[in-house]
């Protein structure tokens, strides 16, 4: 019933400190510029060294959008890779791995890599050897290390380069059997590398975010990071908190000065925003939140991956307001719905979420460099010489929205309050405002309505099988379906970008279109789910969920699939 | 030239003859001294008695959540470095809830000026013991007396190397508009910690009491020397300094990561589609 | 299509800091030692003097539980009384009033306060008008005045007494016209007089709570004072925390340690609580809170009340795990059901909630004394010598649930993580334990449903038109059904003070059986409504709602429903 | 008797050449020379590096959230007075997110250690500056260095009048595992702050930067001389003292509050209905 699937995939273990990522990332980059396509797993302990990591990177010829595990090359940098995904190898696949270390039952090739890379060089050494068994260019290879380390040091540079040469001689003598990948074509524009939490620090920047603040948690870290190392150049400021309180204080600050904010967390560093959310409500002012979901409760499994805070990011903060959450479904989504997230907040005057995980967060893919949508200026209501005096910061206006301006910008005052306020933000007891005031806020849901994006179906129509997925699910869930697909048996494929505000008559017909119908969750209760029936309430009872810290796969899915079925 | 008259005159939610009344007079007669003009100020509080005190005078204003007045002054003076930014609230607000802010700014050093109204209770939660109350302060939260030892905010800010810090008296009206002159003109983190009695719920502390204890520095005193500056912060009950007990010439915030918190931050600026190419660059 | 209703309500009205709750809470005493019911509604602004606040004393002889404001008898301490209230007088109503005060076209008893009461005696005063006018027993006040200031100075006793006397004999002279209450006999076991806050705190006590942990916030600050008064004489510990956070974690370590804990907030402090709460999950640690809700977003209106805390307290903290939420409809209630929120919370070994509000906190009502549920003691297994060594603190059970030792009561050692953890309690990134431990924890939701208090049902069955409300709307809805009762037209109310989780067998069949079905709650977006339209696929279309701060009353809903019934 | 191998020896998640591996040695044998159990033992920790240690030895445990150590140790304090509790976590989980935490267990003054793993970073999250960090420390997240100065938590301690007031250094075993004891037998609030030497991100901070910085204070120096204390605690990087830098006799939080915090909290005495009635009577 599934269908061979015709990608590779390479997997590099080894202990935390033991340079399996920049094996990973370089790989990854060379396949990019060869032409292929990628979609990178990253698994890693809550540890900075030891323990045991691992590095897959699923490439293809043609498109790909979902993980693997079935591996095709592996590079053991330890005894411990063998024993943990020797038994995922393919067939013809092949083992990678240092002469001293024992390659089991498995076929092997056994690498001098104290001879060829000496100390500090066994990156380059298994970058060469991977390169050559694959069949990529080597030149293409050499460039990419000379534009890697030309900015260091040259001897150092040059120590690579050599380093290089002689793993190049080595593997070419060597010559082990294995297949490497069809050719490739890097015709067409030039592709991006990038994974989840990097495009999500473009698509702000790319939005025009000023500032941006946060209390360090894996595994939305490099969410900041990568905004903070663009930071100069794009001219932003930044600010490590103290806490994640004091950050999401930071941002509506910054924001309500005109300085459109970005704030990235995980789950318990998003639980102590929650008052302040509601605070970025009652005064109106735009906040991006970037949700890096990992296994909770508590602290959980801070490395590993989860769709669990659906529904907490859904009803975070005290009293009622509408808001807006995206939920990408591969990296080129994390750039362009991060970049609809702030136009939305601006728009709206609110808060905005992107709820990612830690599988796309950490996920390299190969893109297209950016279009930009070009968003009004997120600013677009700053300079307004000409309101009314006084200026009202909340009027009350037939949509909801009223004319914002910054303070200090012109001689109007500007006066926001986190108390029910009047027209001109003063604290009121006057129970006649607020009643108008709840109204006024909850008008934008038709605003965020309006603007919504809805769910993208794929496969085929009238399906007699529809999977429905949110978030980082999406590219599994479609390969899933596409591989169940049979002449006699169609499928499809429901995917939420945006899981809230919904409408239903989006999605409504498509569904009761269907046979049957299944839903799939990163989670163990079947939050969107819930959600649907909330709000339409249409009961999904067949639920495939996965909770035990890993991403979902296409063989997940379908075996889980399997049982379903069985059963009905 | 800004005039007592721009910062208005409003009704208050207060209670007759509380402190606040002077510290609000105060603030705004420093206001008009520092020639500041209404749309240039931004107040930002915090919840309590306190935190009330920006909805009355004219200024921009942000009242936010019990207890988070730092963070978004500092989020508001990194995006708008021209603003002056004064962050004002209660003792309960700025040493209980806020703790931790008070200590992260501090050591930023952001130029933002922070006045507590320090009543030494909570007032708008009816009374219960605040950091600032005494040992054995007794209320219906407290019956058996407060068991913690106060906080003293300006030892804390002292020992720390605050940039400006220093302690006034809502009786002192002249000395305190003087400070917070001095307080707004100091360039990075300014504190002052104004003594605010609180008619309703602190009993102990009252005007005539405050103006038992309170003496002024002399003018021989030396804030620049941080070991005095310590022993004056660190004095007891029986003798309160007011004045400027201590300051220093830290580089802010804005001085050490011109980098990044230049006004390049300011959110008024074109999207620059070169940069961006420059920034995806990194990524080919 | 009203019926008149036979109660009183006498209104206080005035500045804060004239002493209006304390004639309130006397004539409170007063009318329930005389046997009488009473449904008190505090209002009261963010401010400790001036302003305006009213003290509504709903009573009558038969049982009565919901608020009602239009007046009988207004005893106005200021002027703006007369404005605020004046247009609620009844015809016969009269208005009680300082002489030097302006009755406006209101029949008015003008009482010389100053001459009788001297500068602080204002409210002995009112109290003994009040009491004459509504024809009370004079011997029954005379002796509350004693009870009130025996403990005082004697002299102060004996200036109330005085006081109690000039009034009595000015007021039997000036025999205004008035028709007081009906004679109520005080007979049968006598009853307290409690408001929901006070019964919340005696609800914790009785279920053998241990220690207390606050930070202050209207309107949640009472059940931790009442709490206090009482810490010493019941050996109980307690601390004002230097924040939420503190609060909750504090609570949970004392929890951990075999000291069941009491945490009392509202909506922004609770938001701050939302981490701790899904560590005592994790941790599977006991954990009570008290969450008296105030309109919101942000500060809102801190002295008001609103049901619209409901989806954030089910969905606060990180990651999936279960959760037992009450909602008292009552002051008996809301002693009941935290102590039932203790057991569950001991028994299942996490959070549990006690979600009231405003109205609810400070209503006043006579209660008869409680029937102490005599809970199994929570300490249940605190003492397991046989536990096998070395003990497991998340041992794999059938049911989730494992034995529950306290650190340092045995050679046992107690581990407990907020990482995923193996059974003896240690930190683990052991893949198939996390989904092992997950499964164990959801696993105790069958435990909250085997021990779930069913919705009660009131009223006609087969009803035409059938409201469904929870939490503290409850008097006001059952007697809303009661006044829209006719013989033709069959009403109930299906009330639900246990929100979550919900069994829909409990209550399918009732709504199922009505012809109308029209929700009410105390907010703005129907939030229980739509939990049950998650649970149930039942549509909820028509809503009453009440977001303005007060709280719901018969006659809101009753005109409400005439809006509802003409569109239909 | 307890020995060293009561506690006994667990595998790490540390990086090989951790200060936190001596850290952890000390502990063990500071508990053993203490005499205590460990069952009657019980360590609370945060989230990080260092907050992983209480796993590695034998005692009760409750492994918490980043920065909430001190507010679970306060809890399980009162709760069980029996219990010697120790907290035990980072600079960044005590001084960082946990800041306020730490101010209010000094003013409490509830008989809990604290012990800091203070590697001047935050190590589990890959090396951001932690509030130690020295001005300048450049990392990812600060690319043009940390623009705040460093939290001096033995001088905040000690100017804040806190019972206990110790700094270690993980090279100095049997210094630190002295220090420990001490800190343990004090009754109240005590604070060891520990000079770790992270060898995977702190590079400044290093094992033999330390040996050469850290003095041992003399054993004519009076720790119960507060002003004297500051000066040592304030006393700058070229001089780093370790010891026991200021000590005082305050009462601790159990004995003002005896009324309230007695051992009639612990919870395992049956219900008392005749105290209940008597608590009911108020409401008649
Ligand atoms: C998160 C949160 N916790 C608690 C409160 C309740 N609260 C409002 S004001 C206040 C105390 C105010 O004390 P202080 O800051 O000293 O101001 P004061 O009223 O004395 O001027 C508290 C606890 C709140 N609004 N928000
Ligand atoms: C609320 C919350 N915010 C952030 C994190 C992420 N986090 C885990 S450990 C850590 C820093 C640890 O630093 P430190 O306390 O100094 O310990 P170290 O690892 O250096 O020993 C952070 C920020 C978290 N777990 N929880
Ligand atoms: S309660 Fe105290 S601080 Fe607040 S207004 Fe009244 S007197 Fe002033
Ligand atoms: S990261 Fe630093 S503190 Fe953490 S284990 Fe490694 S060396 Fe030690
Ligand atoms: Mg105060
Ligand atoms: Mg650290």
């Amino acid at each position: 019933m599934v269908k061979r699937n015709s990608s590779k995939t390479i997997c590099i273990g080894g202990e935390a400190g033991q340079g399996l990522v920049t094996i990973g990332q370089l790989l990854c980059k060379a396949l990019v510029r060869s032409g292929y396509h990628i979609v990178i797993t990253q698994s890693y302990q809550s540890r900075i060294r030891g323990g045991h990591n691992d590095f897959f990177i699923r490439t293809s010829v043609d498109p790909v959008a979902a993980p693997s595990k079935t591996t095709d090359l592996l590079i053991a940098l330890d005894q411990a890779s063998i024993s943990e995904h020797g038994h995922l190898m393919n067939r013809d696949g092949l083992v990678v791995l240092d002469a001293i270390l024992d390659p089991e039952t498995h076929h092997a090739l056994k690498v001098p890599f104290k001879d060829l890379a000496g100390d500090g060089f066994l990156n380059i050494a298994a970058l060469t050897i991977a390169g050559a068994l694959l069949g990529l260019n080597e030149s293409l290879i050499q460039k990419l290390i000379s534009d890697t380390f030309h900015k260091k040091d040259k001897a150092i540079l040059e120590e690579n380069l050599l380093v290089f040469e002689k793993a190049l001689k080595w593997v070419r003598e060597a010559a082990p059997a294995f297949e490497g990948l069809p050719p490739a074509s890097p015709k067409g524009p030039r592709r991006l590398m990038l994974n989840g939490n990097e495009a999500i620090a473009l698509g702000a920047i790319a939005a025009g975010v000023r500032s941006g603040f946060f209390y360090p948690m894996t595994p939305a870290t490099s969410i900041m990071l990568t905004f903070i190392k663009h930071a100069r150049t794009m001219g932003i400021v930044f600010e490590q908190a103290e806490d994640e309180i004091a950050a999401v204080n930071m941002a509506i600050g910054a924001s309500f000065c005109g300085a459109p904010s970005l704030v990235a967390t995980s789950g318990g560093g998003f639980a102590l925003m929650a008052e302040g959310i509601s605070l970025a409500a009652m005064t109106e002012t735009p906040l991006v939140i970037a949700v890096a979901q990992r296994p909770g409760p508590a602290t959980g499994l801070p490395t590993r991956t989860e769709q669990g805070d659906l529904l907490f990011v859904l009803h975070s903060g005290h009293g009622e307001f509408p808001r807006a959450i995206f939920a990408p479904g591969d990296v080129e989504e994390c750039f362009s719905l991060t970049q609809k997230a702030f136009e939305i907040s601006e728009k709206s005057q609110g808060p905005a979420f992107v709820l990612t995980d830690q599988f796309l967060a950490d996920s390299y893919r190969a893109v297209l460099p950016f279009d930009r949508i070009d968003t009004k200026p997120l600013q677009s209501v700053a300079h307004a010489p000409d309101t009314k005096t006084p200026y009202q910061r909340y009027a009350l206006t037939p949509d909801g929205l009223s004319p914002r301006l910054y303070p200090g910008m012109s001689h109007h005052l500007v006066i926001a309050d986190s108390d029910e306020h009047t027209e001109d933000g003063h604290i009121t007891e006057d129970l006649s405002i607020r009643k108008k005031m709840v109204e006024k806020r909850l008008k934008k849901t038709a605003l965020l309505l309006s603007e919504r994006i809805p769910p993208s179906f794929t496969g085929d129509s009238h399906p007699h099988v529809l999977f429905i997925c949110w978030g980082s699910a999406k590219g599994a869930v479609e390969e899933a379906a596409e591989r169940l697909r049979t002449p006699s048996l169609r499928t499809a494929t429901l995917h939420f970008s945006q899981v809230w505000p919904l409408a239903p008559d989006d999605f409504l017909p498509v569904i009761q279109s269907a046979g049957v119908v299944v839903s799939v969750e990163g989670n163990a209760t079947g939050q969107f789910a819930g959600i649907l029936q909330r709000e339409t309430g249409l009961r999904l009872e067949k639920q495939i969920t996965r909770y035990d810290g890993l991403p979902l796969t296409p063989s997940y899915i379908l075996s889980a699939f399997e049982k379903i079925d069985e059963g009905h | 030239m800004s005039t007592l008259k721009d910062y208005g005159s409003f009704e208050t939610a207060w209670c007759p003859g509380c402190g606040n009344f002077s510290i609000l007079k105060a603030v705004k007669q420093a206001l008009v001294q520092c020639n500041l003009a209404p749309h240039d100020v931004l107040f930002v509080s915090g919840i309590g008695q306190a935190a009330k005190a920006p909805h009355y005078l004219h200024a921009n204003v942000f009242n936010g959540l019990h207890g988070r007045s730092l963070p978004v002054a500092t989020g508001a003076k990194l995006a708008n470095p021209h603003l002056t930014v004064i962050a004002e609230s209660g003792d309960g607000c700025n040493y209980g809830e806020g703790g931790n802010h008070f200590l992260a700014a501090i050591r930023r050093n952001i130029d933002i000026t922070l006045l507590v109204h320090d009543n030494r209770v909570y007032g708008l939660t009816k009374g219960q013991a605040s950091p600032t109350s005494p040992e054995g302060f007794v209320s219906k939260a407290q019956p058996d007396g407060n068991p913690s030892l106060p906080f003293n905010p300006v030892a804390v800010a002292t020992v720390m190397q605050a940039g400006f810090v220093a302690r006034g008296f809502a009786g002192e009206m002249a000395h305190l508009t003087d400070l917070i002159c001095q307080a707004i003109a100091h360039k990075g983190f300014s504190l002052v910690d104004i003594l605010q009695p609180c008619v309703s719920f602190n009993r102990l502390n009252t005007f005539s009491w405050y103006q038992e204890h309170c003496r002024k520095l002399e003018n021989s005193y030396d804030p620049t020397n941080q070991r005095g500056a310590l022993d004056v912060a660190m004095m007891d009950e029986n003798r309160l300094p007011i004045g400027v007990i201590y300051r220093n010439k830290r580089p802010s915030f804005k001085e050490k990561a011109e980098g990044s918190s230049s006004e390049r931050a300011f959110g008024l600026q074109p999207f620059n589609q070169a940069l961006f190419e420059e920034v995806l660059a990194h990524y080919y």
